[in-house]
């Protein structure tokens, strides 16, 4: 990476902008903690409740109870700002990220060892969601990592996969959501309601499609443009290998 | 919901409905317009005439539902809506005729049509108002019907009369609401009825009933055109013929005096404003009115601003007629609104055809325009005599019925206001006639069109005639049952508990 | 002085900072910058007063609270990246037009 | 009695490190300075979850707030970079 | 049966979200996907407007999980009324929008559009303060990749602004959360109406949550970015920016204030007092503002601003007559404004720009879009029958009872205000320029004409209906405290 020596060097705003907005921020601040500080030092909060109903939930670890049981609501829409980020971003077109035709050795080795690896982490803390810190998020954000240094790499989703099967895929996540969630309303139970006794393994089913969504979402972010489109924008000057 | 209650929204709607229809139809159909046009008026002129015979004897016409929570949209056929309705509609059908002949061959008629239904359905629905609120729905329509007639001719000059219009009309519309909104809150009803609904009120409101009274009147003065809110007026005599003679005579200027005429009858009682002190006021602001009015006339060197001054100074006579607040003075002003809207009507339609016909605009190009056009001149002598009030023409029994109310309800200084504004009538308006008929025309007319055998296209000449002989008509069998002046008296007789 | 109301404590400091660095600072990507931080602080916050049950298990609603906020943060972080770039392109400066020093 | 208090010290030193850095970033003049500090200073929050006994947000905040975002922070700069340099050399090329 | 299941609620949430997954899927025909979706999108809403006029308030609980712990959903007149306006307004841009967007555009328009519709249906009937910070975020992020969508310097850098401004609200308005949550243990807005009551952090919390709010809303100090952003985004963007989007904040600010924030009525109108002046502000700059423009466009933009304030004049009389009256003023606005944007993007691809003063003769070329900016425009200025009257109506006899009446005055200086700009650009439609040397006019379609004009005369019909729609505002009374 050559030594990106950006200073632009700012117009200093005056001294007097930057005190009053100081002093301003400091009130705020101040106020800030002693509402904090008035707040009783002793709160249980809705942890006895989580607490109660986690065997309910199909799901040991209480965090991904609330997230994909209690309040999954909040998880379907959480998936649905992200695909809308996409939508957005690929929607502005964006820069296409020059490609260096220059491929560096060390993040070669090294993209070659880790991608299994974060692959394979991926996989570990889906499964471990369910009793312990994990989950599709985080699952997710391991799996973008790996894309992101394939990206790194120059590496190129083939056309062919890059149209209808890589939207697909993004969409994967939030559509079985919506359909599972959606599906034991015609069993008479109410939306995103999960018979408890199978809660565990479809918690687990809609995690794998949302890490699976999630990580290619993430990666499709960094990379900024709809790869199906070819970049026929004229910034565009990276050579293709 | 049978024929009783269907008629006044009928009577309304035609005009509505053919405004769309002749929007949407194209610019050539010249034929289809018209006949649309006149059937209209003469089938609306039919309703109107069987409602007039109902009201007569008795029956009761009303259309009524919901518009807003304990408000109600109301059309109600009484006496004196039917006085308005009736002179609406017959005007309406003469100024068709008239316009239809004035506009042969200029731009934009579908338009200029459309929006000319929509005022007079706008008046109609003002005449046939059950409830304030109802008559500030039609009221405010009639503002925004009458604007583009206004700018139909796209000049600058016009668009910026256009401007001024709207500037009085739209303050004076948001008057009357906060006058309306203030009385609802107070009372609780909007809704006419015979003596006026105020006076059982406790005596705690009566600061606020005036301050509703200001508003009302100030806001509906704008439109009756009383002395500071004129402005508007004479500024919108730019627009066509047909536009100044229909509106600025009969619909939107009446609309303002209809409404003082309500507000004081319907809304406070005559006896309840006498009590609170607001008729002398408004009496002695109508007077000022007559009198500044009719000396800026004596000015004015364009013919159609002379005849706008007038109006401004005549229309005040109803609402001194009705404000004097004694029986007999109160039937001159009521009857003036009929007697007023023919006779304007037919001078308008006198100035549209020296315009048309000879492109003369003011009374220094009318030397001897009599040998040029007799039969105009004739209908325009008449109208001029009716307007100073020679008798036996309809201006003299308004004056004379107004006079002698006032006598008889003490105001003598109203008779000193009534012989000067005669005179000064006579002023403005003899030098016309003396110029017209007893002078040698200069040389050629300015821009003098040949339009059919007679000395303008009957389209032109024959509704001036009509409405001239109408003005005749109402002086001379003003006794008559079914006259005016009987009907006038049918109202007021309703209005003050004799 | 319970961890709790430390962390809070500087989590309302690091609201404050990235709302002043918003305020001030012109270039578009400091903005971001400042907004990432200002997300970072109210969830400091509600994490930190979320550990207020002694020595019981933290209150995990407000864990997924801020789990949710995170990905939102990034989802408009690389929105805001993304207008930010076609700024650049488009006027020649990753500034908004009011904050341009000719 | 102790043990608590040298974890208290640490909570006040982490809590001052991510200050500064949260400061730092903002003000420093480079960006690039900046957005290698935002990514410490995302490292150092996931640290506070953990004292915080949050450990799903601390994984959250790892691979999210600190690594992509901070790559999509270091991405964008290359492309900012990259056309600001393009642009010079349009000047360049347009001036000399 | 179907019609009377209780899940319609869930349905008109995930019906547009799979609209704009399989818009998004499948490009091919994106616009058949879209508009089916859009249809079916009206008829779920109408089918649960009916069910809650017919048999009252509905309540749904996600995942049988009661409120504490799970979200509830809640549907009461206020929430009905402005799904029916949301789905009004967004079948018409509908329309509107498939004969306006073509090729590469719409491929990017339909999914944003239809995840935008989702948000706001979910806003409209959540009733958990988290919950409507992520529906918050949707509406926000949609709104702002819609506004970028018309590409151009203006519009980008008016879509980075409002996206800065749009997170900076959401952040303060998540602080006002998180201290809410933490000091009374629920994020549910029925449990924390029971459980707030005054100490100085609330001051704090409903300082920041208002500020936050009103910065989405963009009342008058805040408003610097909605100018930009509505009048560079595509046409029927910059309608549904005016007409839903920037009512969204205002809703939950308004859900906010009269059911969680511990407010006794005295205390909201003094504070409402402060709102009031701001709302008044911003109709006199509004208007002012609107009447130098020389761009169409920016001149309706600067209406929103001015109507905007008219919302706020409600807050200070605190009766249930003045919150009526701001609900009808949002729906006046909301079918009014439609239609005024449909008319300028006619004029815009008609004439190729849309300078005012060169807008001479569009009476003849586009007679159908000028009587729709007409009959929008009376409906803005509140003259009858519209149903901006009917709103202006209420506000004044509720203004005038209340015994404030200055507001009352503040209304009448808007609705002068809002005359004269009006009739500056119908003025200007009148001129009678030699049209002759007028350029063969563009053919506009006609749907785009026509459904300028439904808008309208739907806006119209509005000031007609006022007994019915303000029957549905009772259900479940939503502007009494203890209600919802």
């Amino acid at each position: 990476m050559r030594k990106i020596k950006l200073k632009i060097l700012e117009k200093k705003p005056s001294l007097f902008t930057r005190l009053t907005l100081g002093i301003l921020m400091f009130l705020l601040a101040a106020s800030l903690a002693y509402a904090v500080w008035s707040l009783p030092t002793q709160a249980l909060g809705l942890s006895a409740e989580v607490a109660k109903n986690v065997e309910m939930s199909g799901v040991s670890n209480p965090v991904t109870a609330v997230l994909l049981n209690y309040r999954s609501y909040d998880t379907l829409l959480e998936l649905g700002v992200l695909l809308l980020a996409l939508f957005g971003v690929w929607s502005l077109g964006g820069v296409s990220a020059n490609k260096s035709s220059f491929v560096n050795p060390i993040l070669d080795f090294l993209s070659r060892f880790l991608v299994p690896v974060f692959i394979l982490f991926s996989g570990y803390l889906l499964w471990v969601g369910g009793f312990a810190p994990g989950g599709a998020f985080q699952a997710g954000a391991v799996l973008a990592a790996a894309g992101v240094l394939l990206f790194l790499n120059d590496w190129q989703l083939e056309r062919k996969y890059s149209g209808f099967s890589l939207r697909f895929v993004l969409v994967l996540g939030l559509v079985l959501f919506v359909a599972i969630g959606f599906g034991f309303v015609f069993l008479d139970r109410v939306f995103l309601e999960y018979p408890p006794q199978l809660a565990g393994g479809l918690i687990l089913l809609i995690e794998a499609a949302a890490t699976l969504s999630i990580g290619i979402s993430l990666a499709a972010l960094f990379l900024g443009r709809d790869p199906s489109v070819k970049s026929d924008s004229k910034i565009d000057t990276g050579v293709h290998k | 919901m049978n024929f009783d209650n269907w008629v006044p929204l009928l009577i309304v709607i035609i005009p509505l409905f053919i405004a769309v229809i002749i929007f949407a139809l194209a610019e050539d159909k010249i034929k289809t317009r018209s006949t649309l046009n006149i059937g209209a008026s003469v089938l609306s002129l039919g309703l109107v005439g069987i409602m007039l015979w109902g009201v007569s004897k008795g029956f009761h016409y009303e259309t009524r539902f919901s518009f807003l929570p304990g408000l109600d949209f109301v059309l109600r056929a009484d006496s004196l809506s039917m006085l308005f309705v009736t002179l609406s509609s017959a005007l309406w059908l003469l100024t068709t005729v008239y316009a239809i002949g004035y506009l042969e061959g200029s731009p934009h008629r579908s338009r200029f049509f459309g929006f000319f239904s929509l005022c007079v359905a706008a008046t109609l629905g003002v005449a046939l108002a059950g409830n304030l609120i109802t008559f500030l729905l039609f009221y405010e329509l009639l503002t925004l019907a009458a604007y583009p007639l206004i700018v139909h001719r796209g000049t600058q000059k016009v668009r910026r009369s256009g401007r001024i219009y709207l500037m009085y009309t739209l303050t004076g519309g948001a008057l009357l609401l906060l006058g309306t909104v203030l009385l609802y809150s107070i009372t609780g009803t909007l809704e006419f009825v015979a003596s006026g609904f105020l006076s059982t009120l406790d005596s705690s409101t009566h600061s606020l009933l005036i301050l509703v009274f200001v508003l009302l009147v100030s806001g509906l003065g704008v439109k009756a055109a009383i002395v500071p809110l004129h402005g508007w007026l004479p500024q919108s005599m730019a627009a066509p013929a047909p536009v100044s003679a229909l509106l600025h005579a009969v619909a939107v200027v009446k609309a303002g005096a209809f409404g003082i005429v309500r507000v004081i009858y319907d809304v406070f009682g005559i006896e309840f404003s006498v009590t609170l002190g607001l008729t002398l006021p408004l009496a002695i602001i109508a007077a000022i009115t007559i009198i500044y009015a009719s000396t800026r006339a004596l000015f004015q060197d364009g013919l159609k601003a002379r005849l706008a001054y007038s109006t401004v100074s005549q229309v005040s006579y109803i609402i001194l007629g009705v404000a004097i607040a004694g029986p007999i003075a109160a039937v001159g002003g009521v009857v003036h609104l009929v007697h007023q809207g023919v006779t304007k009507i037919t001078l308008f339609f006198c100035a549209g055809n020296l315009a048309e016909t000879l492109g003369i605009h003011n009374i220094s190009e009318m030397h001897g325009v009599g040998r040029r056009m007799p039969w105009t001149m004739t209908a325009f002598t008449i109208g001029a005599l009716g307007m100073i009030g020679i008798p036996p023409l309809a201006g003299f029994i308004t004056k004379w019925y107004i006079g002698l109310g006032a006598l008889e309800a003490g105001h003598g200084w109203v008779l000193i206001v009534l012989v000067g504004s005669s005179l000064l009538n006579a002023a403005y308006f003899l030098p016309i006639l003396y110029v017209a008929w007893f002078t040698e025309p200069k040389g050629d007319w300015p821009a003098e069109k040949k339009l059919g055998k007679y000395e303008t296209s009957l389209l032109l000449l024959v509704p001036p005639l009509i409405t001239a002989l109408f003005v005749i008509l109402l002086g001379l069998f003003a006794s008559l049952s079914f006259s005016a002046l009987a009907w006038s008296e049918f109202i007021i007789s309703k209005e003050f508990l004799l | 002085m319970t961890p709790a109301f430390l962390y809070a404590l500087v989590g309302i400091v690091l609201f404050s900072i990235g709302l002043y660095g918003l305020i001030l600072y012109k270039h578009l990507l400091r903005k971001i910058l400042a907004i990432n931080i200002l997300g970072s602080g109210v969830f400091l916050v509600m994490v930190a007063l979320a550990a207020r049950t002694g020595d019981a298990v933290p209150d995990a609603v407000p864990h997924a609270m801020v789990i949710t906020g995170i990905v939102v943060a990034v989802s408009a972080t690389a929105l805001a990246l993304a207008l930010m770039l076609r700024v650049d392109a488009e006027t020649g400066q990753a500034v908004l037009p009011e904050d341009r020093e000719e | 009695m102790e043990e608590i208090s040298i974890l208290l010290l640490f909570d006040v030193l982490v809590g001052l490190t991510l200050v500064w850095l949260a400061w730092q970033t903002l003000s420093s003049l480079d960006l690039f300075r900046a957005i290698v500090l935002f990514i410490a200073f995302g490292l150092l929050m996931a640290l506070a979850w953990v004292r915080l006994n949050a450990p799903d947000v601390a994984l959250a905040e790892a691979t999210i707030g600190a690594g992509l975002t901070g790559a999509l922070f270091l991405s964008a700069l290359a492309q900012l970079s990259a056309s600001t340099k393009r642009k010079d050399e349009e000047n360049k090329i347009e001036n000399s | 049966m179907l019609i009377d299941s209780p899940h319609w609620i869930s349905i008109i949430i995930l019906l547009p979200i799979l609209g704009a997954v399989a818009s998004f899927l499948w490009r091919q025909h994106i616009v058949k996907i879209a508009l089916t979706t859009a249809t079916g999108t009206v008829i779920s809403v109408g089918i649960l407007s009916w069910q809650v006029i017919s048999n009252g308030v509905q309540c749904y609980e996600l995942g049988a999980w009661n409120a504490p712990l799970g979200i509830e959903l809640y549907v009461d007149g206020l929430s009905v009324l402005m799904l029916l306006v949301t789905a009004v307004v967004g079948f018409a841009i509908s329309i509107y929008a498939s004969a306006y967007f073509e090729g590469n555009k719409s491929k990017h328009f339909w999914p944003l559009w239809l995840f935008l519709w989702s948000g706001l249906n979910a806003l409209f009937v959540s009733s958990d303060i988290f919950n409507l910070f992520v529906t918050l975020e949707i509406i926000g992020l949609s709104a702002v990749a819609l506004v970028a969508l018309s590409g151009g310097a203006k519009a980008i850098t008016a879509a980075m602004r409002y996206l800065l401004v749009s997170l900076l609200g959401s952040m303060l308005y998540l602080m006002g959360v998180a201290l809410l949550y933490h000091s009374y243990g629920t994020v549910d807005m029925v449990l924390l109406s029971l459980r707030t009551e005054m100490n100085p952090a609330m001051w704090l919390i409903m300082g920041l949550m208002t500020v936050g709010l009103l910065l989405k809303t963009a009342l008058f100090p805040l408003h610097f970015w909605l100018p930009a952003a509505h009048s560079s985004a595509p046409v029927p963007v910059s309608a549904l920016l005016s007409a839903l989007v920037v009512k969204a904040s205002f809703y939950i600010l308004w859900r906010l204030w009269i059911v969680v924030f511990p407010l006794d009525n005295d205390a909201q109108v003094g504070l409402g007092f402060i709102l009031g002046v701001l709302g008044s502000l911003a109709i006199v700059w509004g208007g002012v503002k609107a009447l130098q423009q020389t761009r169409l466009k920016l001149l309706i933009a600067y209406s929103t601003v001015m109507q905007i304030g008219y919302l706020f004049l409600a807050f200070p009389l605190a009766s249930i007559m003045g919150w009526k009256a701001a609900l009808y003023f949002i729906l006046a606005h909301a079918i009014a404004k439609t239609a005024m944007f449909m008319v300028a993007g006619n004029i815009l691809i008609h004439k190729g720009h849309d300078r005012i003063a060169d807008l001479y003769s569009t009476v003849q070329h586009l007679p159908l879009t000028i009587v729709a900016f007409s009959l929008s425009g009376i409906s803005l200025m509140g003259l009858p029958p519209s149903g901006g009257f009917v709103a202006k109506w209420l506000l004044l006899e509720a203004a005038i009872v209340s015994g404030q009446w200055w507001w009352g005055i503040v209304l009448l200086v808007g609705g002068l205000l809002t005359g004269a700009y009006v009739f500056k650009v119908l003025g200007y439609a009148f001129i009678q320029e030699n049209s002759t040397n007028e350029p063969r006019p563009i053919g506009i379609s006609k749907r785009m004409e026509w459904t300028a004009l439904s808008m309208a005369l739907f806006a119209i019909v509005l000031g007609f209906i006022a007994p019915f729609v303000l029957g549905i505002m009772d259900i479940g009374s939503p502007f009494t405290k203890g209600s919802l």
